[in-house]
């Protein structure tokens, strides 16, 4: 029989303003098994963990049950707690009478009654608990970043500068990702190229650091500490040890009308090209959906003037294998497609543009050299609109765009309206807002220069309508403070789109089993405590993956998951979960049901001599748990024709107890 | 192929030719209208309300009619059809239809299938089987399409193109041999009923529609609305406002028989 | 006599990953259920074994309900999809017993979805407590 | 009627939803029949929220908006502000004595080539 204390936690008025703590307690000292009950204001505080510890002394206590928040909160305090006082860690459960209790239930009767029972559920459970000790595994010393922007950049080169060997996985020919495209960054207006660019090379030159270009991730299997990955090195048709960049099959090559995506699309590029001047690694790739060499063997060009000869046009996709102790997730975010909202009239001229499409216009190395000209015929635009909120804040009930502010639109659109009044003074700027909103360190600053010493006219209000009529973007707008519908004829309209997460993240997340909000933004282990960690152990994530961010944010966060990732590689050995499957030997009869939906390939067969009773010996074959492989989430147990498997922590007689329990 | 038809009673007065070649070139694309029986004005606009159900009547008894003899209903006036197709969206909800059925004592769930004229030619016939009938094709002619309002919005229940951009009209235009006209205003009210409240509101409207066709270079607007064409030819359109059956009737060789 | 108002009695299995967090992002969000829903977690809506179900109306349940990470997004790979087919079968044969269809249910809740769990089991306890108590299964004899 | 009965009562007519409104004007940006009216679409929306509706039932506001719609496909937030001027208008013109049109202005109003539909969509909007 348990000795089981039960500690009944306020949690300020979190609970106790729903539940009456003091009758919990009570009513829980009459459980069988149960020879102390205690309620305290916090019990995860020092003073609230000292108690446990005491009472496990003074009451020579067994196990432990903790009515508090939810498991996924302080499971893994109060373990250690337990651990401290003596007891095997796995001899605590939690009730969670917070998130599942008080917060959801508003009169104290029926809250007090359902915590009551959430308990008596969780003694029930404690009664069957066994110690169970975890096995251990070791750490494969090398980390994966999934992801070549700012956010993986800044991520491998900390974990690399900590003397761990890190592979970046880029799904385009160059590392960079947005960052590179950005012309000046807010609130100090250092050109991006200027300070990416040394990171780049940084990335390229460390000798910790692999770079997998023009590469995804094909599969991941495995976990934490012990993942293995599939890389597909997609052909690029350009061995890359042996080009030297120099550009000679760029500019000999006669597929020249490719719409250059690095430009998005606003000018063009060759078959064979190198996407940027600064790109790493700098090696041509070709486009095969535009190489005429590769679609029916008419050219061959580049690989004629090329003199290192690097050009293979029989290359093949390659995949590659390869151990990581852990993952970083960076896959970035994109602007959102326009067309749903096509009374901006994006679809309908070249003078409407996007905020990143604005960044290109005005880059030294973008297709205008960085003079700002309008698209469509090229002369400089005089009267320029933005729209903020193109897309964000979107409520779903009105079936286009997104719910969510995208958090950058507003310091970038101040940005490039104060940037354009400063090169332009004889531009007139407006900015249509909804709400400005500046939370940053010195970014409502940098908004009200731009109002105030660049003169860039703010207007509270919505544009409705953009009209392309002649040379001129006819636009009707709001302008609420003055209760006015006003119309501007403008040269250029910039929308400053809704940003999503990369089309690639879904499919990652499914392989990596890291859980994604609505939006497809990955989730973290916690909100608040845990914002750099998936809630799947050993993938981290950095940057815009997990929500929008602005370039310090991002950098902050990647530095912050590099940070995990070396706590985690510096270990020798970790403690695995111990809750998995066992199996029964006496009961086996070696159908292999176990075997068959066992999602990890834990569980082997092996003949073993059993005693029987008349003292001849036979031979039977049993199913075996590799508790290392065996991730615990019981598919195995319910398989099993003869109930010899069982899932340690939560085994069938324990649920069955919790059943009962709620039941009674 | 053969469609339940609902004309509207406009398309049996001021608007006889939007209608008689609405006919004519269905019979030469080889359809078959078949004109409701009895069928009742729909009342010209949709009454947003939920809580009426006379205002909806005549338009489910046409669709009911539709379903009860096993045909697909077609529209031709925009009116007509937007109308007609709010109301058969309304009837999808259960707690609506159940009113309206309760006083028409028949059962109808808005499941009849409703087209435009113009959404017949596109997902029925096919632009380009409507191209290979052309005989007469209206080359260099720089029409400006007019969707107004009521054809395109809401989008949620119209669902016929792009609100913002559409392409359906501009689709049709080419089908015929003709060039469309782009211009911004083309998804814009011309003022609607409003012209019998305030002309000069009706006037402001129209002129920005047509003065942006005009500007685009347009020298025809055609449109599937009698009160569109109105509003736009009263308020001084500078260039002359047509049906675009009239201009379909005319490609196919069929106007003057 | 007064006649208490009849309050179900439903048995949740939520899982670890996706349905329980969705269950405490309920919480966090302050969205009501009724009380009458319990939950119990596991790691997997697939370690859920038909015997707990059957274990539950035995008991006196009125209503149980099985919730777990979308198809596709199991953090096991595949338990959801064990989870389906078993629970397929499992409630095919609770139809030919005659427990009502409406007391069993298999919901997807990923950890994102706090409002849809809310609504969930709203939604799930109005159906239970429509039905009425569930007598077909329990057995009086558990009743002390 | 009471201010919140009257928001209850429009908001039950329209099915729309003023709250769900984040004040971005777009409404106001959009409408073509902005000039004539003395409170705009977003007005209509923020003052129905606000239980202020007796200055738009006495406006000459409701009988100005077009049914153009071009407010409903357009809300970011899905508010529909077109059925809210809508039901207002019905609020008023379903009052006895309240039509705004009758069939003694007809014959005025008339000219040769007016079609029926405009005939009956005014009758349709201004009266009960």
């Amino acid at each position: 029989m348990q000795r089981i204390g039960v500690f009944v936690c306020w949690c300020g008025s979190n609970i106790a303003g729903t539940v009456d703590v003091k009758a919990v307690a009570e009513a829980l000292k009459n459980e069988p098994g149960v020879v102390y009950s205690a309620n305290y204001q916090y019990m995860c505080s020092q003073a609230g963990q000292n108690m446990i510890i005491e009472a496990v002394k003074e009451h020579k206590l067994t196990g432990i049950v903790v009515c508090s928040c939810s498991p996924r909160m302080h499971e893994a305090t109060f373990r250690k707690t337990a651990e401290a006082a003596g007891l095997n860690p796995y001899m605590v459960e939690i009730a969670n009478i917070r998130e599942q209790c008080s917060w959801v239930h508003k009169d104290m009767a029926t809250g007090t009654e359902k915590a009551i029972i959430l308990g008596k559920a969780a003694v029930a459970k404690v009664n069957l608990n066994a110690p169970l000790t975890p096995g251990e595994s070791p750490v494969t010393k090398r980390a994966l970043v999934i992801g070549g922007g700012i956010a993986g950049i800044q991520t491998a080169l900390d974990i690399a500068e900590a003397g761990f060997p890190v592979d970046i996985v880029e799904k385009n020919p160059t590392i960079g990702g947005k960052m590179a495209q950005l012309d000046k960054t807010f609130p100090t207006l250092d050109c991006a190229a200027c300070i990416l660019t040394p990171k780049m090379v940084d990335v390229a030159q460390h000798e910790k650091i692999r770079i997998f270009s023009y590469s995804e991730v094909e599969d991941v299997t495995g976990f934490v500490g012990n993942f293995d990955v599939k890389i597909k090195k997609r052909a690029r048709f350009v061995k890359e040890d042996v080009c030297t960049g120099c550009g000679a099959c760029v500019e000999k090559c006669p597929m020249k009308k490719i719409p250059n995506e690095f430009n998005l699309g606003m000018n063009n590029r060759t078959a064979i090209y190198i996407p940027f001047a600064q790109a790493v690694p700098k090696v041509a790739t070709i486009d095969a959906n535009a190489c005429n060499m590769i679609k029916n063997g008419k050219c061959g060009i580049c690989s004629k003037v090329c003199t290192a000869g690097a050009i293979d046009y029989t290359q093949k996709d390659e995949i590659i294998s390869e151990k990581y102790g852990a993952i970083v997730v960076a896959t970035g975010f994109n602007p959102i497609s326009m067309d749903k909202f096509d009374e901006f009239a994006y679809n309908q001229s070249k003078d409407v543009i996007t905020s990143l499409e604005f960044e290109r216009l005005t880059n030294a190395a973008g297709p205008t050299a960085g003079k700002l000209l309008r698209p469509s015929d090229l002369e400089h635009p005089h009267t320029i609109v933005f729209v903020q909120c193109v897309g964000s804040r979107c409520a779903s009930c009105a079936e286009k765009g997104k719910e969510y502010c995208s958090k950058i639109c507003c310091m970038y659109t101040a940005k490039h309206a104060m940037l354009t009044r400063d090169k332009y003074p004889d531009t007139e700027v407006y900015v249509f807002y909804i709400d400005v909103r500046t939370p940053g360190k010195n970014f409502d600053e940098f908004y009200r220069r731009a109002v105030e010493e660049y003169g860039v006219k703010y207007i509270k209000g919505m544009v409705g309508k953009v009209s392309p009529e002649g040379k001129k973007l006819k636009v009707q707008a709001s302008d609420l403070l003055n209760n006015k519908q006003i119309k501007i004829d403008a040269d250029l309209v910039v929308l400053a789109a809704a940003i999503e997460p990369d089309k690639s993240a879904r499919p990652l997340a499914t392989k990596l089993t890291a859980s994604m909000d609505t939006n497809d933004f990955f989730t973290e282990a916690h909100p608040k405590l845990r914002p750099v960690e998936s809630p799947t152990a050993g993938v981290f994530l950095s940057g815009a993956c997990q929500g929008p961010k602005d370039i310090p944010e991002t950098v902050s966060q990647a530095s912050a998951a590099a940070a995990k990732v070396i706590g985690l590689l510096v270990k020798d050995k970790l403690k695995g979960n111990p809750c998995v499957a066992r199996s029964n030997e006496l009961m086996c009869n070696g159908c292999s049901s176990c075997e068959r939906v066992c999602p990890y390939g834990a569980i082997t067969y092996e003949d073993k001599e059993f005693r029987m009773p008349d003292r001849t010996t036979k031979v039977r074959r049993i199913a075996k748990v590799n508790p290392a492989v065996c991730q615990g989430c019981g598919a195995c147990t319910v398989a099993c024709p003869s109930g010899a498997m069982d899932l340690q922590g939560f085994a069938n007689n324990q649920i069955m107890a919790e059943v009962d329990a709620i039941c009674k | 192929m053969k469609f339940s038809y609902y004309p509207g009673c406009t398309l049996k007065n001021k608007a006889k030719d939007l209608d008689e070649y609405a006919r004519k070139s269905a019979l030469a694309l080889g359809v078959e209208l078949e004109e409701i029986e009895n069928w009742q004005c729909c009342g010209g606009v949709f009454t947003t309300a939920k809580d009426e159900i006379a205002t909806k009547l005549s338009s489910v008894r046409a669709l009911k009619q539709a379903q009860d003899k096993g045909y697909d209903l077609v529209t031709v006036c925009s009116a007509c059809h937007n109308v007609i197709k709010q109301t058969n969206f309304a009837m999808q909800d259960e707690e609506f239809a159940s009113k309206v059925n309760n006083y028409n004592g028949e059962v109808y769930d808005g499941s009849t299938k409703v087209y435009h004229y113009l959404e017949l030619l596109r997902d029925v016939i096919g632009f380009d089987k409507v191209k290979e009938k052309v005989v007469n094709p209206l080359k260099g002619k720089k029409i400006a399409p007019y969707y107004g309002c009521l054809l395109l919005r809401p989008n949620g229940v119209m669902k016929m193109d792009d609100p913002e951009n559409p392409k359906i009209m501009e689709d049709f235009i080419r089908a015929i041999g003709a060039d469309p006209v782009y211009y911004a205003n083309r998804n814009e009210c011309c003022g609607g009923y409003v012209a019998l409240e305030d002309a000069e509101q009706a006037k402001q409207s129209s002129n920005r529609v047509s003065n942006n066709a005009v500007n685009c270079g347009a020298e025809v607007i055609v449109t599937a609305c009698p009160l569109c064409k109105y509003n736009l030819v009263k308020n001084g359109s500078k260039i002359p406002v047509i049906y675009f059956t009239e201009l379909l009737a005319e490609a196919l060789g069929v106007k003057e028989n | 006599m007064q006649v208490e108002e009849y309050k179900p009695l439903i048995v949740a299995f939520c899982c670890n990953w996706c349905s329980y967090a969705g269950a405490d992002l309920a919480g966090n969000n302050r969205l009501n259920y009724p009380a009458d829903v319990k939950i119990i977690r596991v790691p997997c809506s697939c370690r859920v074994n038909p015997m707990f179900i059957l274990r539950a109306f035995q008991r006196g349940a009125d209503g149980v309900i099985l919730c777990g990470c979308h198809p596709g997004d199991c953090h096991y790979t595949s338990g959801n999809y064990y989870t389906r087919r078993r629970m397929a079968l499992l409630f095919s044969m609770l139809d030919y017993l005659g427990i009502e269809r409406e007391r069993t249910r298999v919901e997807w809740v990923s950890a994102a979805e706090g409002a849809k769990f809310a609504a969930t089991m709203n939604d799930f306890a109005q159906k239970v407590a429509s039905l009425g108590k569930n007598k077909r299964l329990e057995d009086l004899r558990c009743k002390k | 009627m009471d201010n919140n009965l009257l928001k209850e009562e429009l908001i039950r007519i329209s099915g729309a939803k003023p709250v769900k409104c984040m004040s971005c004007g777009k409404c106001s940006a959009t409408c073509p029949a902005y000039e004539q009216m003395e409170y705009h679409p977003h007005q209509f929306v923020n003052m129905i929220a606000n239980g202020d509706i007796e200055p738009l039932l006495n406006s000459k506001s409701i009988y100005k908006c077009l049914t153009c719609f071009a407010c409903v496909d357009r809300c970011p937030r899905g508010v529909e502000p077109a059925k809210l001027v809508e039901a207002v208008r019905l609020v008023s013109v379903r009052k006895q004595g309240n039509n705004h049109l009758t069939a003694n202005d007809i014959p005025q109003l008339l000219d040769e080539e007016i079609p029926q539909q405009a005939l009956v969509s005014a009758f349709r909007k201004y009266t009960k």
